[in-house]
């Protein structure tokens, strides 16, 4: 699927010679098959921006990834190659962004990161091109750890499915979480039974429960907990709190509390702005993705107006400056060019019959990763 | 004893409750064509699969020149000496009739782990293969695609395969069965002549063929021989007029 | 001249003619698609000596993709950071020299194949589907679950390895290499087909007792053709991971074994060029409908079917007629 | 571990089993009647969940859309059966898998055109919701206990079908002898027509049930496939009674692996490390039950050779 935002080639003869070059960019994301919706919210949210911002000399390329390495690969070379552009955003699944970041970044193209932050690219491998929009793989993951402390939570069984990602996650809540561990299990990845797991929850004598499953694994692991009896306290990164599944989860999610760095209800006039016209222009609520989709774009256009994109270096500097108006409030890059934010504590409440979040507390503020020291950029 | 090239002792099957083959010890002789007769049922083609190896059998003994093979698989057999004709022909029905041929003939020499030379093109096993059609009359055949070939022919191409592999023992399950009264003919004349080659054990419907070709006749009924014998011994045994030839029923 | 030749020919052009077309019209996103397909025809010329001669549907041919994948993920990574593979008993260092990671790459898979074949080979139809897949699923999570070299997440790989005398980051030269492996696969398997040991193998595949009583062992025979089999695919592996820069799991799904299989059967099973084919046409497939809408599976899933319903021998079938490829 | 708790996890491992075993039953009888290996099987699945969760969704009322899973499984497997199944029935294998994997395509991207790519809502009863206290204290899912009743009374009722009911005479007879059965005046298109929409019922069934407890999204079906593919190849594909067997067998490995293998290495690795190694070993052991069982019974527990 290819969109173009921009005006036409004649247009811009007519307005005569544009001090700037076009800016391209290529938006490779996930819009078909498992994990679409995260995918479709990035390019939405993304594209609300664009639209929002009303310029004729940005040029947006889209296309689904299928949500498989292999066909990223080939869209980085076909967008680079045959495309030209400038600029390439979009990818959700760390796994993609392994595969494809690193091989952008060295062809000097620059790489907005709109949902995934492997801990590589935040420390050894981090990348002056690379601009991480959302956050550290990590950074959800240290919230809750440092919010379970404020709790007062002394003992957590901690749970996440056994590949990079999930190892990541408990790493993150173990470097902040100051308790004991009753238990710390990996489960299959896409796992959909959790009836074990729980079993072995209930005897550990924990106080807490912390567990990361995106997507799927997540619905299943709370539907089948709040069918269990077990009343321990649950907490997790917004993943599995998000707009988009929030209304399959159902009951079973209600008052758990989850850490982000947005939410719909955080106080300054963009974000009203943006859960407002995303509403109207999509007929549903933003979830945390579309969020960072639009962020991505402002940042990209705030850095347009500084600087052409033909020279790197200030259009680089420019996008480190991250001077655009972040519907999470303030917004700076580190020096490894991931954010330094606040990050929240959300609570999972029912607005009439829409299940979704209000933030209660701050986990974590002015936060960076773990991964900036290793970063020799 | 030294003329015994095939032998089987005491060979015993069961399938459940059946008692499929029984007791059953015979041999075949160098020169002679041997036939096993025996109403349907009576575990003809059960004992053949068991002295080819195919079938496993319960207790009991096959040799071939004295060498026990119960122990080995029906590869090892083959190549050990046992060419094998089945009942329902099995051919690699997309090769051509050469190649089938070339097939049996690679299996006598043995090395089939080369993988550059092309097969077809050597001469030693097309030469082989091309004498063995001839001898069954189909030469001029070569070429065709065996599932295109008529049911006599498939028959002929069996035999022919099995010449290939020049074998001390051959094993014929119902060689003539739907090969009409020229077929017949044509096949009678070359087992005559095959026998001097190496001894055939034949499982036969036809009783004319049976009594024209056979030098010994053993009777298999209910998985246990009741008699081995000459043609004319067999004939005249009431035992056997009872038991088989007073109700046979053509095949 | 058959006509199969004739398309066969056809085919290989097309393949070679792409590329120096994209070339001069600079399009080297093309020349990219072009080594994918190439890759991909070796991928299924591999599985199709098992498949369409051998008779033996593997659904676990990823595996061996998969860790022709990893051998050069892993050698070329260890090159990069200059740190060795192991130290004791003896040292091996990691490479980035193309030749030495096929080797590694065909070797591994290869063993690979004869402990996987050993024991799948003691059974058959559905069967035999089932327990390679159930092999496939066995290394797919291991790769998931090992973190030493990043589970899910794959490995990258900054440069693409080297080839002596080529740039092999010109667009060209890479295809031009990978053209140049599968023209010899190509060659090899007509080989095989022609040798002793194919017609043995492919009557094997027609009657298994013909094979047994002319005194030739099928097992053997499955055997040799799957570990031949698997070291061909394990080789597209290594070249695909290196066209992609980037190796992970995804390589080893069983949805990849799939598709293997996939290119075959468009192609026409059995056939010497039917991955070729196969392969060109679910690339161009998958460039062209992927572009007309966010649905296109639906499209993708239709048109397999038809292939699958109407197009008995596939392409090559379609347009060849009943001629067989066996001479 | 204490007893209580193994005795819990050994339930948890029946129920899943239980579980297995409805997702595999419709997949074998196809094979074991039909000889049609459907890769498609988890895509009735889906359909049957998905028309639960809109059933559910429309009227609340979980009868109604336990009810529609069957009616849209079923309708579905019927309609793929009359248009496209049929035609392969003297297919290969091979072709087989190919077109029920085109299917497979067909069904997810059709569903998610229809419903949406995020995951419909569909939750237990509230008769059913939360635990009940069983004897000698385990607390247990009221819902998890009546998949296990409700997953023996459809394995009752299939042994009933196949051994009792003249449609199981002729289910049994078609599986032996395509052509006698012909020949006994029984028409063999509408039979197969039905079995094969009796399977995708079951499976639709077992989608709605499972879906309650699990999410309802597109792809929900492929992983169930491959996990019903284990089971029916462990207990001899065709055989009911394997699946059954093959299906608590998977059950018990899996959930007792799971539980186990990281406490087993545990006794002789640092925590982490066994951890990792322990669940690394834990998510390859049913295919490592599958490959060995086949090594020794190459066709199967109960499969007939």
């Amino acid at each position: 699927m290819k969109l173009r935002s921009a005006a036409l080639a004649a247009a811009m003869a007519l307005t005569g010679a544009t001090a700037q070059a076009d800016v391209k960019v290529g938006m490779i994301t996930t819009l078909s098959g498992g994990g679409a919706g995260l995918g479709i919210d990035v390019r939405d949210g993304f594209m609300l921006a664009v639209k929002q911002a009303g310029r004729d000399d940005l040029d947006v390329v889209i296309e689904d990834d299928q949500r498989k390495p292999d066909i990223a690969v080939q869209l980085a070379d076909k967008m680079i190659q045959s495309e030209k552009v400038d600029v390439l955003t979009g990818i959700i699944w760390s796994n993609l962004a392994m595969a494809v970041v690193p091989a952008a970044t060295a062809q000097g193209k620059f790489y907005l990161s709109p949902n995934a932050g492997p801990s590589p690219l935040a420390g050894k491998g981090c990348h002056e091109n690379y601009f991480n929009v959302a956050w550290q793989n990590d950074n959800l993951h240290e919230a809750a750890g440092a919010y379970a402390n404020d709790a007062g939570l002394k003992d957590s069984f901690i749970l996440a499915p056994n590949y990079p990602a999930g190892k990541d996650a408990l790493t993150g809540y173990k470097r902040f979480f100051e308790g004991d561990l009753s238990g710390e299990l990996y489960t299959k990845l896409g796992q959909t039974d959790y009836a074990a797991e729980i079993a072995q929850i209930r005897a550990s004598g924990a106080d807490s429960v912390y567990f990361f499953l995106p997507g799927g694994m997540g619905i299943s692991f709370l539907k089948q907990y709040a069918a269990s009896g077990v009343d321990l306290p649950l907490v997790g990164p917004a993943f599995s709190f998000d707009q988009g599944i929030l209304q399959a989860v159902g009951d079973a999610a209600m008052g758990v509390k989850n850490t982000s760095q947005w939410n719909k209800d955080i106080d300054n006039a963009t974000n009203a702005a943006f859960v407002d016209t995303f509403q109207a222009e999509y007929g549903r609520l933003p979830s945390l993705y579309a969020s960072q989709g639009f962020d991505t774009a402002n940042l990209l256009i705030s850095a347009m107006v500084k600087a052409d994109v033909a020279d790197a270096d200030a259009f680089r500097a420019a996008l480190k400056a991250a001077e655009f108006d972040s519907v999470r409030g303030d917004f700076a890059f580190g020096d490894n060019h991931h954010p330094v934010q606040d990050i929240y504590v959300r609570e999972v409440i029912k607005e009439g019959d829409v299940y979704t979040n209000k933030i209660i507390a701050t986990g974590l503020s002015n936060h960076a990763d773990a991964y900036a020291v290793d970063c020799k950029m | 004893m030294t003329d015994v090239v095939l032998r089987t002792e005491r060979l015993f099957k069961n399938f459940g409750a059946l008692k499929a083959t029984n007791n059953v010890s015979l041999d075949l002789r160098k020169g002679e064509i041997h036939a096993l007769i025996g109403p349907n049922g009576a575990g003809k083609s059960t004992l053949i699969q068991q002295i080819t190896g195919h079938l496993a059998s319960d207790s009991g003994t096959v040799c071939l020149m004295d060498e026990d093979l119960i122990s080995v698989g029906p590869a090892e057999r083959a190549r050990k000496g046992l060419g094998r004709t089945f009942q329902i022909s099995s051919l690699a029905m997309e090769h051509t009739v050469l190649q089938n041929a070339v097939l049996g003939a690679l299996g006598q020499r043995g090395n089939v782990m080369s993988f550059f030379k092309p097969v077809m093109k050597d001469a030693q096993l097309v030469s082989a293969a091309k004498a063995a059609l001839a001898q069954v009359g189909l030469a001029e055949f070569a070429a065709t695609r065996t599932a295109d070939l008529s049911h006599g022919q498939r028959r002929q191409l069996e035999v022919a395969v099995a010449l290939t592999l020049k074998p001390k023992a051959f094993l014929m399950d119902e060689p003539m069965a739907g090969l009409g009264l020229e077929g017949a003919q044509q096949m009678i004349g070359l087992l005559t002549d095959l026998r001097k080659e190496a001894p055939i054990l034949l499982i036969e419907h036809d009783m004319d063929a049976v009594f024209a070709l056979a030098d010994r006749i053993s009777v298999l009924v209910y998985g246990e021989v009741i008699a081995t014998g000459t043609p004319e011994e067999i004939k005249v045994n009431p035992e056997i007029r009872r038991a088989y030839l007073g109700d046979e029923v053509p095949a | 001249m058959k006509r199969e030749t004739w398309i066969n020919g056809a085919a290989l052009a097309v393949l070679l003619g792409v590329p120096l077309w994209a070339v001069m019209a600079d399009e080297p996103f093309i020349i990219t698609l072009a080594t994918r397909a190439a890759i991909f025809a070796l991928a299924g010329v591999g599985l199709n000596l098992a498949l369409g001669t051998g008779g033996l549907v593997s659904l676990g041919h990823a595996a061996f993709f998969g860790i022709g994948g990893y051998a050069m993920g892993i050698l070329a990574s260890h090159a990069q950071s200059y740190a060795p593979i192991m130290e004791a008993p003896f040292l091996i260092e990691g490479t980035k020299s193309m030749p030495v990671i096929w080797l590694v790459a065909m070797v591994t898979s290869a063993l690979v194949a004869l402990v996987i074949g050993m024991l799948s080979l003691r059974t058959s139809g559905v069967y035999f589907i089932m327990i390679t897949l159930a092999f496939g699923q066995m290394i797919y999570y291991f790769a998931i679950s090992w973190p030493a070299y990043g589970g899910e997440d794959g490995l990258s790989i900054y440069v693409r390895n080297g080839f002596p005398g080529l740039n092999t980051l010109v667009p060209l030269q890479f295809f031009g290499l990978c053209f140049a492996i599968l023209c010899l696969a190509l060659v090899l398997m007509n080989a095989i087909h022609k040798s002793a040991f194919g017609l043995a193998l492919s009557a094997a595949r027609q009657n298994e007792t013909r094979v047994l009583s002319v005194g030739m062992k099928p097992y053997h025979l499955r055997l040799v053709a799957f570990v031949i089999s698997g070291a061909v695919t394990g080789l597209a592996g290594a070249l695909f991971a290196d066209l992609n820069r980037f190796v992970s799991p995804t390589m080893l799904s069983w949805q990849m074994s799939g598709e293997i299989i996939i290119f075959i059967i468009i192609g026409g099973v059995g056939r010497l060029f039917g991955p070729v084919i196969g392969a060109m046409i679910f690339i161009l497939l998958e460039h062209t409908l992927g572009g007309l809408s966010e649905f296109w599976h639906v499209y993708l899933g239709a048109l397999l079917l038809g292939i699958v319903l109407f197009a008995k021998g596939g392409v090559i079938g379609a347009l060849a007629g009943r001629e067989k490829a066996h001479d | 571990m204490t007893t209580l708790l193994f005795i819990e996890q050994m339930l948890n491992g029946l129920q899943f089993g239980v579980m297995l075993f409805l997702m595999s039953a419709g997949l074998t009888l196809v094979f074991g009647v039909m000889g049609l290996i459907n890769l498609a099987h988890g895509s009735l699945y889906m359909v049957g969940a998905f028309a639960a969760a809109a059933v559910a969704a429309a009227t609340g009322s979980f009868v109604l859309a336990l009810m529609a899973s069957l009616a849209a499984a079923a309708l579905a497997g019927a309609l793929i059966e009359l248009t496209i199944i049929r035609r392969l029935y003297d297919r290969d294998h091979l072709d087989q898998v190919l077109a029920t994997f085109a299917l497979i395509l067909i069904f997810s991207e059709g569903t998610r055109w229809m419903f949406g790519s995020f995951p419909l809502f569909l939750d237990v009863p509230s008769v059913l919701a939360g635990p009940v206290t069983l004897p000698g204290g385990i607390q247990y899912p009221a819902y998890r206990l009546s998949i296990i009743v409700i997953g023996l009374v459809v394995a009752a009722g299939m042994f009933g079908l196949i051994n009792r009911t003249r449609i199981g005479i002729r289910i049994r007879a078609g599986e032996a002898d395509r052509e006698m059965i012909a020949a006994l005046g029984v028409d063999i298109a509408k039979l197969y027509t039905f079995v094969f929409a009796l399977g995708a019922a079951l499976a639709g069934f077992a989608g709605a049930l499972v879906g309650a407890i699990q999410s309802v999204q597109v792809g929900m079906g492929e992983p169930v496939l491959i996990l019903a593919f284990v089971v029916i190849v462990i207990g001899g594909i065709g055989s009911i009674k394997g699946a059954f067997v093959g299906a608590l067998l998977v059950g018990f490995t899996d959930t007792m692996g799971r539980v186990l293998l990281p406490q087993v290495f545990g006794l002789f690795l640092e925590p982490s490390a066994a951890v990792s190694v322990g669940s690394a070993l834990a998510s390859m052991l049913i295919y490592i039950l599958m490959a060995g069982v086949l090594v020794f019974r190459p066709r199967g527990l109960y499969g007939v050779a």
